[in-house]
């Protein structure tokens, strides 16, 4: 793999710059509008420019034969699997921006949507570079700046006392957690001397080192993405800022953000532990059961939590924390089916999560509630209410694992990687199959809601108009990939099995 | 012709899904185009299905019409379709129930069109679990079956419907989690990995867990069956679900779990089967005299007939557990004439509810001097039920004690003596709702109308002949059965 | 081992870092809970520069500390903003009072 | 072509023409009844039962004239079941002991159905009375002529049938539908000792004759007769259960006979069934229905005689029947009653028969029973007719003057009943008693002799409440007329003579009452006995007596004077010192009472089982929705949290058993959504408290 | 060991870090606790001197005291008002307790670990390290760590931008 200097990299990284540049840009045009309320089209017609030019840029810029490359002195790793995930951030930040253009919260009196805008094509700079970075400086950079820009955006309308009280503690939380994640990534410098994957990967295979002090630091840099991902010892946070934060800021945090924080995490284990290959170091220290406690607690904690919820977004948040385990589960296999049906299964939990937020936001545009118990009878009130119920319902179901839809192929996938590791892992199988079964309980109960009880409570639904048509078509093909996805998937997996062979 | 000659089980079990998008098209205004084009919808697979019944070549056990397209190539999953004896009288019977209960829900009101679409879509799923060969694609149409039945009892059931469905779709989702943890263990055992079943049948020997993969997938068909401990969703999800529903429940959801039984365990782990043998003898008589008890203590009619089939496919188990030829036919033919006799009562059932809106049998009474017609179907169906000789029933109960005499003396001896039981049940539930002085709330019911009749007769008419020739249907099954049970016994040794 | 060898750093960072621990669970004020946020990097920082000085012996260990000091200022910029709206919003900074969702 | 040819051909003729008669009068008989009345639809009826009577006879001559060895015609029709090692073929065995039943049924079926015409004129069912009774001349048929056991089962669970729809015929009465619900339960419970007789004999004989397993040969039907008959020999050293098979068989399939034949513990039903219409009472519950366990036991001679211990069950089981049964006979005040307890002892008598191994004295004593008392049935059935369905013997009395030719026939039959010579009741009682005694079995013979007597007693004294001296209609209380029509002219109401069509089948039957006894004369009254040489072919040659053994002449004059005896003790209670039989009454109150109450066998009964059952049922139930609802399902959640969802009393169990395994998902739930305090540093706490934790593992592994 | 006047003064300033930080967590009042964090904060760049860290010393003096510990003061004056500020570093009890048992236990817990693995802290001898760190930090930062610093200047700006919108609601 050839090592690029700066300049001959700079060939390699154009959608980032073209990103860099944009926001340049957009700053710099914000400047120049003065009058306000026209601001909010304009500013997201630039955003999703920005947004589809660098995905334009990427694709153009992905040579298929996986030909792993390091940009800038071995900075940054431009694998499939660094394309894959930005690819997956890219249409994340996407659909934030469509969400936001929706969302009653963020499209009519929203004054400084150019700043929001700004500050989201940030975030997605940041997610950029953590999808591909191979230097501890680099992820750790990544991460704050992803971090960094979602607590100001958690925080950004005082629409009231909820959002700014979750975006304190996300940023309480989160500073802990990467001061932590910090604390670790010293002791790791400190033992192999190296802050790039490739030479402390050398340095594990080469020295012998003792595991106490290798599992300390492990743990503490497990607080940092652990946090990222919001899996269980580390997730305290995430109920509070899903229901506070906005609600399409809260789709792009179940997905987008934990995308980056799994490619960090996948690429941290598998480069520096190495995947299949067993090294010298790779009995003495076993990661793959401390992220296998880690994924079975989050599974159960996430799913039995979530029996009780009243609020749509928290019950939604204890799911995503359910999914971070499961996806934690093929991460946990160490092999690269594991990081294939991992990549797989956050593309299926990104149709259906953020097809389950689209619906939560035009009802809580409706009916501005996001109480459970707002969604009763639903399916009755008139053709809307049908259409959503119907949409929510194949989301639910695919977010439970059944059949016809894509959620059961990537958990279908997940339990395969596991079950392959042979007897070590059985029991994982088993508890990930048992949370299954729970999950079916909170996500039945706003089906048993919306389509079963026939009690008409709560405002009643505006008819369809023809004006918003574009939210309903986006549910609409969410839906389809969802039940496509469930019926024909090989070409979502052969892209996965890209992202599995860029890891060695 | 000679397509469909070459695609007939992927013609039966994809019309039906194209069907139900076809009804999604249509306004959903316009109700009565929507019934007429259920019922025609439903009546193609019928036709097939006989296409199908005349193609069949009985002397052969093995599979035929088989159909293999390749679905995903990575993982070797494909659509692999065929039916043999085992397969083909429960394919039959379920295209030869849906049109019946498409009449018998010709008075639903509310969301027509999202019933009939679910309709449609819970038909192709239980026609695919029947012609399924691929364990992959039979665990998908096993769960593509129970999304619409959640819903169809969920949302036009009756006052406790909430419970009911979510009860049925928990108890299911249990056993097809733990189905599908065996599915996929077996995936990865299989030497060149497949989910073909035929190939796992024949490498069955390299698996190891056999015992955990049997239990695995026994819960998971037991739930369905239902076998006694597992049993308690099926009078909550009878007594809430729409008549037509719950003909279908009763008439073919049930005989998935036996089916399954037969086609996986016996198949892919002869030799636990065999050990396993005498257990599942033991839960078959449970089942019998279990059901028949509870059965006569209920109030609710449906209720009643709910538990009755708990006790009739106690028998399927038991004729299943003996491994003789009589006990695996008499167990099929039970399944056969369990899922017509069934969908004769629920149907009639649902008469009489839709007339006195009540199932309570204590308040009825002489109801056979007001409805001649309505009495004597349902005198023939009771009758059928506790297994007159000369009615279908019998021959089944009598193959099935017949076959499991020789290993399980005892037992059977027990489950004899659920004959008396079911006869009495039978008879006081008779007695209590058509017999003795006619309540004069009821003085004025209109007997059965032209609908009930069409779907009611031709249910008769089985039963009737089945019981005095029962070579057509006896036929299909009997060389699968023999090669069946070779297969065990040979594999027991 | 020299008294200013790696060992007494360690003893240093980790007692920076466990104080600064400390600070930021127990403090009420939210203020508080920033200065411990501080420390907690601050030790790393000094961890960092350590590090690079005796066991790896190269400049890279500085570098990332001096990244880690930049991001600890913007951090605190940010704790700034998000405070005062805290303030605006709430009339004090108590954390414990900021537990208006929960279960 | 041949007699024989022919039944070989268009022998199932005489099972189709009863059945097409049931179907027509079934699905048209209510448009023909409209339309041309009820006349048309007892054509329909009488005409397929004579058609039936005609192949019948013509069956009979085929046997009949066949020579030495070929005694038996076989007419097949299809093969019916042909599953692994069972072969079971739909098939009519015409042989000489089916076809004496075959003559039996279809003829007194055919007087019945004529008589039914009469005494069901004017009632609305007509057309439903004539097709359940076809059907069940076609069961009865089925049952005689089946060629093998399953096929004898469906006629055997044929005739319960039609006897449940024929006993609650007028349904409209709860009293009538308990009772066809009780007659069909208990003849269920007859049914499940024949199902274990048939499989046991199944599975052994499968055993034995498939030693080498299936291995494709053709494989023999194991449960027909002919076959039974021949490979018996194969069950006689098995053993099951440790008694031997035979035994075993033998028993479960008694108890089978016991339901149908209405044996000492399963008669109870017999006596409820006089709720059915009289002809009902006459062509069922006297001549062919009741009779089906001795020709069962007939047909499998061969078996029963292997086993020794059943035949003694057999023996014991009839005589104690027969005792008891005339004993309760006797304080019976309904016509119909008596009539039936007298049925069920001489079906004892029959049992007697055929446990002492005479298989054609029980078969001869079945037919001369059919005839007598089809013809006490019929005469009852006229009486109750003249009397406005009045039952009651208390309130009858003197009808010999208004009914003579009724008197007659009731007479000759009564006479023939209780065994005096020239009658037919005579030789085929006397026969039995005969063999009972000359096989050693004196005890039996007693019973036998002392319940001879009590018949004749209580038939006396039956024939003469009803027809000698006063009227006494006007002394009824009128409480107990429960049923509504035409009592309105309290007064004397002219008592006249039963049409002509109830007369006729009354005369024929008496005359063959009369006339039956003659064919069947033992050698030792210088008679060929031809009955018995009839049947040879079926039961082999009987031990061939010494002839003229002074004993039989002895007890020829011993019945004859107890019969005397009986008579004389009738004719001076009641005839002479009418007042006699009410002090005696007085005096034996209680043991009156518990006679008159059938020594309350029926309460017993309903006690146990009857209401066990239902108590058991209940348990289970109540088992079913609490404990296994609870360990298993979620209902516990579900109905905590919905409260609008749960009944009252669901939420006091469900909350006092909150460790249902739903509820401990939810309880884990609930706690760790307490976990989320909401507070920022309760958050870092967990974060720390759990990497303590993670880093002291390390350091512990 | 020897123990000169470098080591005195070493002990001097690693003392000058650690007792003010006791200060920072326990003391009463917010604004002593700030003034000890300015001392925690001298001490750590006294430290990086003897690290031969001169730039690193300086950037520390100038970003963390200056703009940090600045920020700080900020947030206290701005959120207090002058006369109740006695009162405002209350401390949650129980919960202190509990921290301080927890870190007690890690604080063990790593000495034992960094005791057990002091070896491989200690094995890079052989590269030579720069005394003056301030070109060759230039270079490198220039160099090989070129893209970390242009991505943390866009990180500045759109922290700048967001904090700006965020505070800049107060007059509103």
């Amino acid at each position: 793999m050839a090592t690029m200097d700066n300049f001959t990299s700079l060939s390699s990284f154009t959608a980032e710059i073209f990103l860099a540049g944009f926001i340049i840009l957009l700053l710099a045009a914000s400047f120049f509008r003065k009058n306000r309320e026209s601001g909010m089209g304009f500013a997201y017609a630039a955003g999703i420019f920005g947004i589809v030019g660098t995905l334009l840029f990427e694709l153009q810029g992905w040579t298929a034969d996986n030909n792993a490359v390091y940009l800038f002195y071995g900075m940054l790793r431009n694998d499939s699997l660094a394309h894959l995930f930005k690819l997956l951030c890219l249409l994340s930040s996407l659909l934030l921006l469509v969400f936001s253009l929706v969302s009653r919260e963020t499209n009519r009196r929203f004054d400084n949507t150019a700043e929001y805008v700004l500050l989201i094509l940030s975030a997605t700079f940041g997610m950029m570079l953590m999808a591909s970075s191979e230097n501890l400086l680099m992820m750790y950079l990544s991460l704050e700046f992803l971090s960094l820009t979602s607590y100001m955006l958690t925080g950004f309308t005082d629409r009231d006392a909820k959002t700014s009280e979750a975006a304190v503690k996300y940023l309480l939380y989160g500073g802990i957690a990467s001061g932590v994640m910090l604390y670790g990534l010293s002791l790791l410098y400190g033992i192999t001397g190296a802050l790039d994957y490739a030479s402390m990967r050398e340095f594990f295979a080469g020295h012998e080192v003792s595991g106490i002090i290798l599992h300390i630091s492990i743990i503490m840099v497990m607080a940092g993405m652990g946090f990222k991902i919001a899996s269980f010892p580390f997730h305290s946070w995430c109920p509070d800022v899903y229901e506070g934060a906005m609600t399409p800021f809260t789709a792009f945090l179940s997905v987008g953000s934990k995308a980056a924080g799994f490619a960090i995490i996948i690429r941290f284990f598998s480069q520096i532990f190495g995947l299949e290959t067993t090294t010298k170091l790779g009995h003495t220290f076993d990661w793959q059961t401390t992220i296998a406690v880690l994924s079975a607690c989050s599974m159960t904690f996430g799913n039995l939590a979530a029996l009780q919820q009243k609020n749509i977004k928290r019950l939604l948040a204890y799911s995503s924390i359910a999914h971070a385990g499961y996806i934690l589960m093929a991460v946990a296999c160490r092999s690269q089916l594991g990081v294939t049906s991992a990549f797989f299964y956050l593309s299926v939990y990104f149709l259906m999560n953020f097809g389950a937020f689209l619906v939560v936001i035009i009802i809580s545009n409706e009916l501005n509630s996001d109480m459970v118990s707002d969604y009763e009878g639903l399916v009755w009130k008139n053709r809307k209410g049908a259409f959503l119920a119907a949409m929510f319902a194949i989301y639910l179901f695919s977010l439970t694992g059944v059949p016809p839809f894509a959620g059961f192929i990537g958990k279908f996938y997940l339990l395969l990687s596991v079950l392959e590791k042979g007897r070590a892992l059985y029991w994982l199988a088993g508890v990930a199959v048992l949370n299954t079964v729970i999950s079916f309980y909170y996500y039945s109960r706003i089906l048993r809601l919306m389509l079963l009880s026939r009690r008409l409570k709560g405002a009643d639904l505006s008819e369809m108009q023809r004006g918003d048509y574009l939210p309903y078509s986006l549910m609409a093909g969410l839906a389809i990939l969802t039940i496509l996805f469930g019926i024909y998937w090989t070409p979502l997996y052969n892209f996965s099995r890209l992202a599995g062979m860029a890891m060695k | 012709m000679e397509f469909i000659n070459s695609h007939l089980l992927s013609l039966i079990t994809f019309v039906p899904l194209l069907g139900a998008l076809l009804v999604l098209a249509l306004p959903g205004t316009r109700e009565d185009i929507i019934r007429w084009s259920a019922l025609v919808i439903t009546c193609i697979p019928l036709l097939l299905s006989l296409l199908l019944f005349a193609g069949f070549d009985r002397s052969f056990a093995g599979m035929q019409f088989i159909e293999r397209y390749a679905w995903i190539r990575d993982f070797n999953i494909n659509v692999f379709m065929g039916v043999d004896g085992l397969s083909m009288p429960m394919a039959l019977l379920c295209s030869l129930i849906c049109p019946i209960c498409v009449l018998a829900s010709w008075n639903i009101e509310r969301g027509v069109k999202g019933y009939f679409f679910l309709f449609l879509l819970l038909e192709a799923g239980m026609l695919g679990v029947f012609t399924a060969l691929d364990f992959f694609l039979f665990f998908v149409f096993w769960e593509v079956m129970l999304l619409p039945m959640y819903f169809l009892i969920g949302i036009w059931g009756g006052p406790r419907r909430e419970y009911a469905a979510l009860k049925f779709f928990l108890y299911t989702l249990i056993g097809s989690v733990m189905m599908l943890l065996v599915i996929i263990y077996f995936y990865l055992a299989s030497t060149p990995h497949t989910f073909d079943m035929i190939e796992l049948a024949r490498t069955n020997s390299l698996f190891d867990y056999r015992m955990l993969c049997w239990f695995g997938l026994f819960i998971g068909f037991a739930i369905k069956v239902p076998i006694f401990p597992f049993h308690t969703w099926l009078p909550d999800a009878h007594v809430e679900a729409p008549t037509a529903i719950s003909v279908i429940l009763a008439g073919v959801l049930l005989k998935m779990g036996a089916y399954g039984i037969l086609r996986i365990n016996y198949t892919m782990l002869p030799d636990i089967t065999m050990r396993m043998a005498a257990f599942m003898a033991a839960l078959g008589v449970i089942n019998i005299i279990y059901g028949a008890l509870c059965a006569m203590a209920q109030k609710d009619l449906k209720k009643l007939v709910a538990y009755s089939s708990i006790s009739h496919m106690g028998y399927v188990i038991l004729g299943m557990a003996s491994f003789t030829d009589e006990g695996l036919n008499g167990a099929i033919f039970q399944m056969f004439n369990h899922g017509i006799v069934t969908a004769m009562l629920f149907l009639l059932v649902g008469v009489i509810y839709d007339r006195a809106h009540h199932r309570d049998i204590d308040s009825f009474g002489g109801i056979a001097s007001v409805m001649p017609n309505y009495a004597f179907v349902t005198f023939l169906a009771f009758f059928a039920a506790l297994g007159l000789p000369g009615l279908n029933s019998f021959i089944s109960e009598a193959l099935v004690f017949l076959g499991a005499f020789q290993k399980y003396r005892i037992l059977t001896a027990i489950a004899a003596s659920g004959v008396i039981i079911t006869a009495a049940y039978c008879l006081w539930t008779l007695q209590r709702v058509f017999l003795g002085k006619l309540n004069e709330k009821y003085s004025l019911l209109p007997d059965l109308t032209v609908r009930e009749t069409v779907s009611l007769v031709p249910l008769c008419i089985i039963v009737v002949v089945l019981g005095v020739y029962p070579h057509p249907v006896l036929n299909l099954m009997k060389q699968t059965v023999s090669l069946l049970n070779r297969i065990i016994t040979g594999a027991g040794i | 081992m020299n008294i200013i060898g790696i060992e007494s750093y360690l003893i240093i960072g980790l007692v920076l870092f466990l104080i600064g621990l400390f600070t930021a669970i127990s403090r009420k004020n939210i203020i508080g809970i920033f200065m411990g946020i501080e420390l907690i990097l601050n030790s790393s920082a000094l961890n960092f520069a350590a590090f690079s000085r005796f066991s790896a012996r190269s400049l890279e260990g500085q570098l990332f500390s001096i990244f880690i000091i930049v991001i600890a200022a913007a951090e605190a910029a940010i704790a700034l903003a998000l405070l005062l709206s805290i303030y605006r919003r709430f009339g004090d900074i108590d954390a414990d009072k900021l537990d208006s969702m929960k279960g | 072509m041949t007699m024989r040819e022919f039944i070989e051909q268009y022998g199932f003729i005489i099972v189709l023409a009863p059945l097409l008669g049931a179907a027509i009068n079934g699905f048209l008989g209510k448009y023909i009844q409209k339309r041309s009345g009820e006349r048309a639809v007892g054509l329909i009826a009488n005409a397929s039962v004579f058609i039936s009577f005609c192949v019948a006879l013509a069956a009979f001559a085929a046997v009949w004239s066949a020579e030495e060895d070929a005694h038996t015609v076989v007419c097949y029709l299809f093969n019916w079941l042909n599953v692994g090692a069972l072969r079971a073929d739909v098939s009519l065995l015409f042989d000489p002991l089916s076809a004496v039943m075959v003559l039996v049924i279809t003829g007194i079926g055919f007087l019945i159905h004529i008589y039914s015409t009469g005494y069901m004129k004017g009632d609305p069912g007509c057309y439903r009375f004539f097709a359940y009774l076809n059907l069940f001349i076609f069961a009865m048929l089925i049952l005689v002529l089946g060629e093998n056991m399953l096929l004898m089962f469906i006629g055997w669970e044929g005739v319960g049938l039609c006897s449940y729809l024929l006993i609650s015929f007028w349904f409209t009465k709860q009293a009538n539908a308990q009772a066809g619900n009780k007659a069909f339960i208990v003849n269920r419970i007859g049914d499940f000792g024949f199902i274990l007789g048939m499989l046991v004999l199944y599975s052994l004989l499968r055993e034995s004759v498939f030693t080498g397993g299936l291995a494709g040969v053709e494989a023999p039907s194991l449960l027909s007769f002919r076959f039974l008959e021949m490979n018996i020999h194969l069950l006689t050293n098995t053993e099951l259960f440790g008694i031997s098979a035979a035994t075993l068989v033998c028993l479960c399939l008694f108890v089978g006979a016991a339901g149908k034949s209405a044996q000492i513990p399963l008669y109870v039903w017999l006596p409820d069934a006089m709720a059915g219409p009289t002809p009902v009472s006459a062509l069922i519950h006297a001549a062919t229905m009741v009779t089906a366990g001795i020709y069962m036991i007939g047909r499998l001679h061969f078996l029963f005689s292997m086993s020794a211990a059943a035949l003694q069950v057999i023996a014991v089981i009839g005589a104690a029947t027969a005792l008891f049964a005339a004993t309760i006979g006797c304080v019976q005040n309904d016509i119909k009653k008596v009539l039936a307890y007298s049925t069920v002892s001489q079906l004892g008598y029959m049992f007697l028969g055929m446990g002492v191994a005479a298989y054609s004295a029980g078969i001869f004593h079945l037919m001369t029973h059919a005839f007598f008392k089809a013809c006490l049935f019929l005469g009852s059935g006229s009486v109750i007719l003249g009397m406005r369905h009045e039952q009651d013997i208390r309130w009858m009395g003197g009808l010999k003057k208004y009914m003579p030719r009724t008197f007659a026939t009731f007479l000759i039959a009564t006479l023939a009943l209780s065994g005096l010579p020239p009658f037919s009741g005579f030789f085929s009682k006397d026969e039995i008693l005969w063999q009972a005694w000359k096989t050693g079995h004196h005890g039996l013979w007693l019973m036998g002799f002392i319940s001879a007597g009590i018949t004749a007693f209580y038939m006396t004294r039956l024939v003469i409440l009803t027809f000698y001296g006063l009227n006494r209609l006007h002394l009824r209380p009128s409480q107990d007329l429960e049923h509504d029509h035409d009592n309105h002219d309290h007064g004397r109401h002219d008592v006249r003579e039963s049409p002509a069509s109830i007369t006729a089948p009354l005369i024929i039957l008496a005359f063959f009452s009369l006339v039956a006894g003659f064919i069947g004369i033992p050698a030792a009254l210088g008679g060929g006995n031809r009955f018995e040489h009839f049947l040879v072919p079926v039961f082999g040659h009987h031990a061939s007596a010494p002839h003229h053994d002074p004993m039989e002449y002895l007890l020829m004059f011993a019945s004859v004077t107890v019969a005397l005896a009986g008579i004389a003790a009738g004719v001076f209670f009641y005839r002479i010192r009418p007042e006699l039989p009410d002090k005696i009454v007085s005096r034996i109150k209680t043991f009156h009472r518990i006679v008159y109450n059938k020594y309350y066998v029926d309460e017993i009964y309903g006690v146990i089982f009857v209401s066990g059952t239902k108590l058991l049922a209940k348990a289970s139930a109540a088992f079913d929705r609490y404990v296994i609802d609870l360990l298993v399902d979620l209902a516990a959640y579900v109905l905590r949290v919905n409260s609008y969802l749960s009944g009252a009393f669901d939420r006091i169990v469900v909350d006092g058993l909150v460790n249902g395994a739903a509820s401990s998902f939810l309880f884990s739930g609930e706690q760790l959504r307490r976990l989320q305090t909401g507070k920022i540093q309760a958050y870092v706490m967990l974060l720390l408290f759990l990497i303590v934790i993670g880093v002291s593992f390390a350091v512990i592994m | 060991m020897e123990f000169g006047i470098k080591e005195l003064i070493f002990i001097f300033v690693a003392a000058m870090t650690i007792v003010p930080c006791f200060f920072v967590a326990f003391s009463r009042n917010i604004l002593h606790s700030a003034f000890a964090l300015f001392f925690t904060f001298l001490g750590a760049s006294g430290l990086y001197f003897f690290l031969d860290a001169d730039f690193l010393a300086l950037v520390q003096l100038i970003i963390y005291i200056g703009g940090v510990l600045v920020l700080l003061l900020f947030a206290i004056l701005l959120t207090r008002n002058i006369d109740n500020i006695r009162k405002t570093n209350a401390m949650a009890k129980n919960r202190a307790i509990a921290a301080g048992a927890g870190v007690a236990v890690m604080f063990c817990i790593l000495i034992y670990a960094f005791v057990i693995s002091s070896r491989p802290f200690s094995h890079a001898e052989n590269a030579a390290y720069p005394a003056v760190t301030i070109k060759a930090l230039g270079s490198l930062l220039l160099t090989k760590y070129l893209l970390p610093f242009e991505a943390v200047s866009l990180l500045l700006l759109a922290v700048l931008i967001g904090s700006l919108v965020i505070a800049g609601r107060l007059e509103k």
